[in-house]
């Protein structure tokens, strides 16, 4: 059971002076929960960015089922800027671009919801699934891959009717209401047949009720799909009431961890959320 | 309000679309009838020429000596009957893509035969469109040899290419004894290419050959370079646009060496680019006025009354080769008319090949590829005093 | 969701083979020297259907916005010609280069009569498709990273640079220099003598399969991958589609669609010459695209048509002068024609900005009339 | 070493001439993020209205005011153009996907040489002579035009006059303000349309100052005159930066030096594609060219 799925290996993230994640450390295990909190701007969602391969880090790897898919050093203008910690330990560069980390069986949603706004919810889904599509320019033009095809076609059925959008499979994504705009995106995210599961501030925007449906549906679709979930959220009964356990996040260091029993006494997340006297 | 002005612009769109489709039912409804009020038969003559694009203002010289002799000439006699002679225009915009439509608009029209055009691009692209339909073309200053080459129904009156570059390079080597020359042409103009590479092969001695994209404006640094070079004449035979630059940045810059040219540079645009310089200037061309002091003074003094027809010769009444060609081919059309016997296009075609005329610019005959039996070029010099073209030699081929 | 495509399927096969026959019907009972602009205007519209169609798959479907579709037609006309002119024709055509560096003609390689020549122009066309597909293939890996009007200017470059080359006199064995290509087999070429004329037919068939491709790719799960791409780059780069991979493809495939298009162009004008394929052109195919609706295949189509009758037929009237009566009409002279053409095209992009599909198709639009009055029926009852 | 001054006078006085072009591309840009197609043409429209004017005028007014009074109207005609052109064919798409915006352009492009088409019935038309800079003088042995000379200075001139009113005139940094963040100079109460219009009119000013010069040089106007000096400072302008004024500037002379250089190599014909080349290269190793700032997309 305690398989590590994800594990981010001293990790820092500089842009130019700016430290945005300053080696992060954190190790996701098969099958739970975790969540990554932290008050704006602590560097949660570029945390991401390096685990899914938008950004190349300055320093550190990211392992992803026991494979190495991440590794930099500083380079270039970075040699000089950067004098974090376990400098020089990492030699190699391994920098796979989006695509290929969502392949290897990672997949994510976003902060600010990132559909295709001219497709249908079906589509939507539909396409998530051309990564996982075996066929060739010429077959798939020529439809000779059409028990592919079809497989897929009805495992998006199935899908939508899971995550209850079978009603509405041939509107518009964009006419969707907001809820249900998050929950597609998380319906094309399992599309692309993930391991685990990145979310992006999942509950950004949705009112209690909505909340609540959403930590049940979280729930529901890990136990469904064999998931391991991360996610990032700002709701703290969300994340309280559905991890087994949280990383802290502040000023792009880690600076707590544990279950949410024990980051609710924390006397450091505390101040970090609410501010103290140095500060001001 | 916006709305009001889009639904106000959509209107005025789908007005003037519906008078296009009265425009072009009318148009062909014309076609066929032929015997209108004025009493006569009608006849009708193709003109496919360019009078937009880069070979604009020689497409629209050449149409003038087609309207002078129309005017002059406005009917014929075919068979016993007299028929009003009505020129049809389509504008082949100096480019290849649109010749096949320009020329298919003429095929449409029902014409007997058809005139131009100037520039063998448009003639290549619009010749087989004329072939399929049966229809006779009559090229009056395509010089490229691949216009007649192949092509049944495409007959020519002027000379070509070789012998003109050939001439050329002749008139060069004899004149200044020219060792060196320096040749300048558009890139990718085949009319250009075309005579560099045969001056180049009848010139003895060396050449440097030159090339400009097609819009160039700066010529500055290809005549600095002739200079350097050590040539002693330039090769230019390039279209209108191009040489009135070229002759005005040499006078500029007081160039010393002669400018030699083709039959394009014979304007009047060049002629007054290069008054009041010292540029010397040779063209070869089809005709030097003074040839025929009868058509001279005509078109002169129709110049001068029409206003329209002087804006499109320049600006002024010299009189370019062109224009004289375009005259002759006028009468070449009606005398094969007139052997034909009858409007018919398939007649027209038969009565081409065996036809002889002479007109202002020479004796007109066809050879058995429909090309001008031909071996007199004219070589003129322009007179920069007078702003006028003057003889020089008369040159024929060896 | 199947069966509506395969009912839009069967509509759209329906109309264009409704079509294809209307066509070859009307040029063999029409007399042709008469109707000689429909037929000429059918076929360019055609070939600038397809070219309109491939430039789509990339601008409308796949978000790249290039201008280098004149550029990739050369190549197909070029390859097309060179490798079909006769043999003995050769000399001529290359006269001022001594004759050809190629002596061979597919045609006449695949055993010359009817069956060389369509075997022949099928294949050159092929090739003409491929060789636009490589050289797309060879820019496309520095090009393709660029963003859309650093891309959109970096492939017009392109199409100059191509045309420059091929302009070139040393390559003149090969390319003719600035001469034209000609007498190679055209579209006139496909009317038996004494019998049925095909060209209009030919043409049609060639760019409708051509389209029909297009079609097919677009429905696929690649088509769909291409969308996804154009309506929202990062998320699909998070959802699995390789960018960098997908990209190439779509601008590979829209070229050598492009390629056959040019090689089609070349029949169509019974030449092939570099000087042709201006900015200027891709410009044309550009405000084609955007009179049918950007992301609309028979929108492209359509507008493709009406383009060119209405620039080329249909309002040649405004370049003559006319008298009505002893009135003349104002303004109409030679280049009226042309400035109310643009006028025409601003007023679609300024206040149509969505053309005439949108991003509809027209089986959609069919399917939504019949509903519309089914549901219309429905009420009344 | 004449032929190589001649050569080097010839490309300092294009890229001079490119580089009036290349600010208004560059202006444009760095607000609208537009490449604006029709500013080549303005350029050309320019000088047929100078052609036009002073063939009118001189009908009306003593030779010697024909000249002066042609060049003033011109420029304001030019002003006028650029700034109706904004306000017809690019306001109305200033909520439009990008590539709308770029379509308009190229029909305005069209439309304008369309109309230069119709106008002069396709005949090249001839430059006035503009007295004091079309005279011939001689450099270093080498004869040349006074515009030559002239143009250099009078680019250095009207860059530095720009550079100060862009950073120390309230519209100047208005015009800043858009460049770095279109939206929220808005929400600032920066009057956005007010400073587009400013970025046409000093663009086309600039242009038709620019059509002075260069056709002084190269007297015969046709409807496709503007098309490719207005694509080559295009590309001085991507080259030194886009949204640079300092940048386009360079980029202009190195763009204009180069190509003057080609011409007078052997490789002459490849002249244009020597420019674009050097486009693609640039774009692709440093696509903010010389002076550029770097963008990045947020996700």
């Amino acid at each position: 059971m305690s398989e590590t799925v994800l594990k981010v290996e001293n990790i820092t993230m500089q842009f130019g002076g700016v430290v945005a994640v300053d080696n992060l450390n954190l190790e996701v295990n098969r099958g739970e929960i975790v969540a990554l909190i932290g008050p704006n701007g602590a560097g949660k969602t570029t945390a991401f960015n390096v685990i899914t391969g938008v950004y190349q880090p300055t320093n550190g790897a990211v392992w992803f089922q026991g494979e190495k898919i991440v590794e930099n050093h500083p380079q270039g203008k970075m040699k000089a800027l950067y004098k974090g910690e376990h400098a020089g330990e990492y030699t190699a560069v391994l920098a796979p671009t989006p695509d290929r980390v969502t392949r290897l069986g990672m997949a994510r949603t976003f902060q600010n919801i990132r559909l295709w706004k001219s497709q249908t919810v079906f589509d939507n889904v539909l396409i998530a699934k051309h990564c996982r599509s075996t066929s060739n320019v010429f077959s798939a033009s020529f439809r000779l891959n059409r028990k592919e095809e079809t497989r897929q076609r009805e495992n998006v059925e199935e899908l939508l009717e899971t995550v209850g959008l079978a009603d509405v499979k041939n509107e518009l994504a964009t006419s969707l209401p907001y809820g249900k705009q998050r929950r597609l995106e998380i319906a094309r995210a399992l599309a692309a047949e993930p391991k685990l599961l990145l979310l992006d501030e999942p509950a950004a925007g949705m009112n209690p009720q909505e909340t609540e449906e959403l930590t049940a549906f979280i729930g529901e679709i890990r136990d469904r799909f064999q998931l391991t979930v991360f996610l990032i959220e700002h709701h703290m009964n969300l994340v309280m009431n559905i991890s087994q356990r949280i990383y802290v996040l502040d000023f792009g260091r880690l600076i707590a961890h544990g279950t949410p029993a024990e980051i609710q006494n924390n006397k450091r997340v505390i101040d970090a959320y609410l501010g103290v006297s140095e500060d001001a | 309000m916006k709305k009001l002005f889009s639904m106000m612009l959509a209107l005025v769109m789908v007005l003037s679309l519906a008078a296009c489709g009265g425009g072009s039912g009318s148009g062909s409804g014309d076609a066929v009838s032929g015997s209108g009020s004025s009493g006569g038969k009608t006849v009708r003559i193709g003109v496919f020429e360019p009078s937009t694009g880069d070979s604009g203002a020689g497409g629209k010289q050449e149409m003038l000596g087609m309207q002078y002799a129309n005017k002059e000439t406005p009917t014929v006699e075919i068979g016993g009957e007299t028929y009003n002679v009505e020129l049809v225009y389509a504008d082949n915009a100096s480019s290849a893509d649109k010749a096949p439509t320009a020329a298919a608009e003429l095929v449409g029209k029902d014409v007997s035969l058809v005139l131009g055009t100037y520039g063998s691009g448009c003639a290549i692209a619009g010749g087989p469109v004329f072939g399929e339909a049966g229809l006779a073309a009559i090229g009056v200053t395509c010089t490229n040899p691949g216009v007649t080459a192949g092509n049944d129904y495409y007959f020519r009156i002027c000379f070509l290419d070789p012998f003109q570059g050939t001439v050329l390079a002749n008139f060069a080597q004899e004149k200044f004894s020219a060792k060196k020359a320096y040749l300048l042409g558009e890139l990718g103009n085949d009319y250009d290419q075309g005579l560099l590479n045969y001056f180049e092969q009848a010139f003895d001695g060396t050449c440097v050959k030159d090339s400009f994209p097609t819009n160039t404006s700066d010529f500055s640094t290809y005549l600095n370079k002739a200079v350097a070079e050590g040539c002693e004449v330039i090769f230019c035979p390039v279209s209108i646009a191009y040489s009135t630059q070229i002759v005005k940045l040499a006078a500029s810059m007081n160039l010393e060496l002669p400018i030699l040219g083709s039959d394009t540079l014979d304007s009047n645009k060049v002629l007054s680019a290069a008054q009041g310089s010292n540029v010397q200037i040779y063209v070869s061309t089809f005709y030097q006025e003074g040839g025929s002091p009868e058509f001279d003074d005509g078109i002169k003094a129709w110049l001068n009354e029409d206003s329209t027809a002087m804006t499109n010769n320049g600006g002024d009444d010299t009189i370019a080769a062109v224009t004289a060609m375009g005259y002759d081919a006028y009468y070449v059309a009606l005398e094969a008319l007139k052997a034909a016997g009858s409007p018919d296009k398939a007649a027209v075609k038969a009565a081409l090949p065996s036809l002889s005329y002479t007109g202002v610019s020479g004796a007109i005959a066809f050879d058995d590829v429909g090309d001008a039996i031909r071996d007199t070029a004219y070589i003129k010099t322009a007179d920069n005093a007078a702003g006028a073209w003057t003889l020089e030699t008369v040159q024929t081929a060896k | 969701m199947e069966k509506t495509n395969k009912k839009r399927l069967w509509i759209t096969l329906l109309c264009a083979g409704a079509l294809l026959i209307l066509v070859t019907l009307l040029e063999n009972v029409l007399d042709p020297s008469k109707n000689v602009m429909l037929f000429i205007s059918l076929k360019k519209g055609a070939v600038y259907a397809l070219v309109a169609v491939s430039m789509n798959l990339l601008n409308g479907f796949t978000g790249l916005f290039s201008l280098g579709q004149a550029g990739f037609m050369l190549l197909g006309a070029y390859t097309y010609a060179i490798l079909t002119i006769p043999a003995d024709q050769r000399d001529a055509v290359y006269y001022i280069y001594n004759g050809s560096a190629i002596n061979f003609s597919l045609p006449e390689l695949l055993g010359g009569g009817p069956v060389g020549l369509v075997l022949g122009v099928l294949l050159a066309l092929v090739l003409g498709g491929c060789v636009a597909a490589a050289v797309a293939w060879l820019i496309g890996l520095p090009v393709l990273r660029l963003k859309s009007d650093y891309l959109a200017i970096a492939t017009l470059g392109f199409g100059e640079i191509i045309r420059a080359v091929f302009q070139w006199d040393k390559l003149g064995p090969v390319t003719n220099g600035a001469n034209a290509l000609k007498n190679f087999p055209t579209f006139s070429s496909f009317n038996i003598q004494g019998g049925l004329r095909l060209s209009t037919c030919v043409a049609f068939l060639l760019a409708g399969i051509c389209i029909a491709v297009i079609l097919l790719l677009i429905n696929s799960t690649y088509g769909r991958a291409f969308k996804a791409i154009r309506d929202d780059e990062v998320a699909a780069e998070a959802m699995g589609i390789n960018l960098a991979r997908h990209k190439r493809l779509s601008f590979c495939i829209s070229s050598f669609f492009a390629g056959v298009g040019g090689g089609l162009f070349a029949m169509l004008v019974n030449q092939a010459q570099a000087k042709t394929f201006t900015t200027a052109m891709t410009y044309e195919i550009l405000l084609i695209v955007v009179i049918g609706g950007i992301g609309s295949v028979s929108g492209s189509c359509i507008a493709a048509f009406l383009y060119v009758a209405a620039s080329e037929w249909w309002l040649r009237f405004l370049d003559t002068e006319t008298y009505i009566g002893g009135f003349k009409v104002p303004l109409l002279r030679n280049g009226f024609r042309m400035v109310v053409f643009s006028v025409i095209i601003m007023i679609v992009v300024l206040f149509f900005r969505r053309g005439i599909m949108g991003d509809r198709e027209l089986p959609d639009l069919l399917a939504g009339l019949s509903g519309k009055t089914r549901r219309k029926e429905a009420a009344g009852k | 070493m004449q032929y190589a001054i001649s050569i080097l006078l010839s490309g300092i006085s294009l890229g001079g001439q490119y580089a009036l072009i290349a600010i208004g591309y560059t202006l444009v840009y760095g607000i609208l993020r537009l490449i604006n197609f029709a500013h080549g043409d303005v350029f050309m429209v320019a000088g047929l209205l100078m052609v036009y004017l002073t063939s009118f005028l001189g009908g009306i007014l003593p030779p010697a005011a024909v000249i002066p009074a042609g060049l003033l109207l011109a420029v304001v005609l030019t002003v006028v153009l650029g700034f109706v052109i904004e306000r017809a064919a690019y306001k109305p798409l200033r909520t439009a996907p990008r590539m709308s915006v770029m379509i308009s352009a190229i029909g305005v492009s069209y439309l304008l040489q369309n109309l230069a088409t119709y106008a002069t019935g396709g005949l090249p038309q001839m430059y006035p002579e503009v007295p004091g800079i079309s005279s011939t003088v001689t450099i270093l042995g080498v004869p040349t035009k006074v515009v030559t000379v002239v143009t250099p200075i009078l680019v250095v001139v009207l860059v530095a006059a720009l550079t100060q009113l862009i950073n120390h005139t309230k519209v100047g940094m208005a015009m800043r303000a858009a460049a770095k963040d279109f939206e929220t100079a808005q929400l600032m109460g920066i009057r956005i349309n007010a400073v587009i219009s400013a970025t046409f009119v000093i663009g086309s000013f600039l242009a038709a100052v620019g059509s002075v010069l260069y056709f002084t040089n190269y007297p015969s106007i046709v409807p496709l005159s503007g098309s490719l000096p207005g694509l080559r400072a295009f590309v001085a302008a991507v080259f030194g930066g886009i949204g640079s004024i300092p940048g386009a500037v360079v980029g202009a002379f190195i763009i204009g030096i180069s190509e003057s250089v080609i011409k007078g190599s052997s490789w002459s014909i490849f002249s244009d594609a020597f420019t674009f080349a050097l486009l693609i290269v640039i774009l692709v190793a440093k696509p903010t060219g010389l002076f550029g700032e770097k963008v990045t997309d947020k996700v």
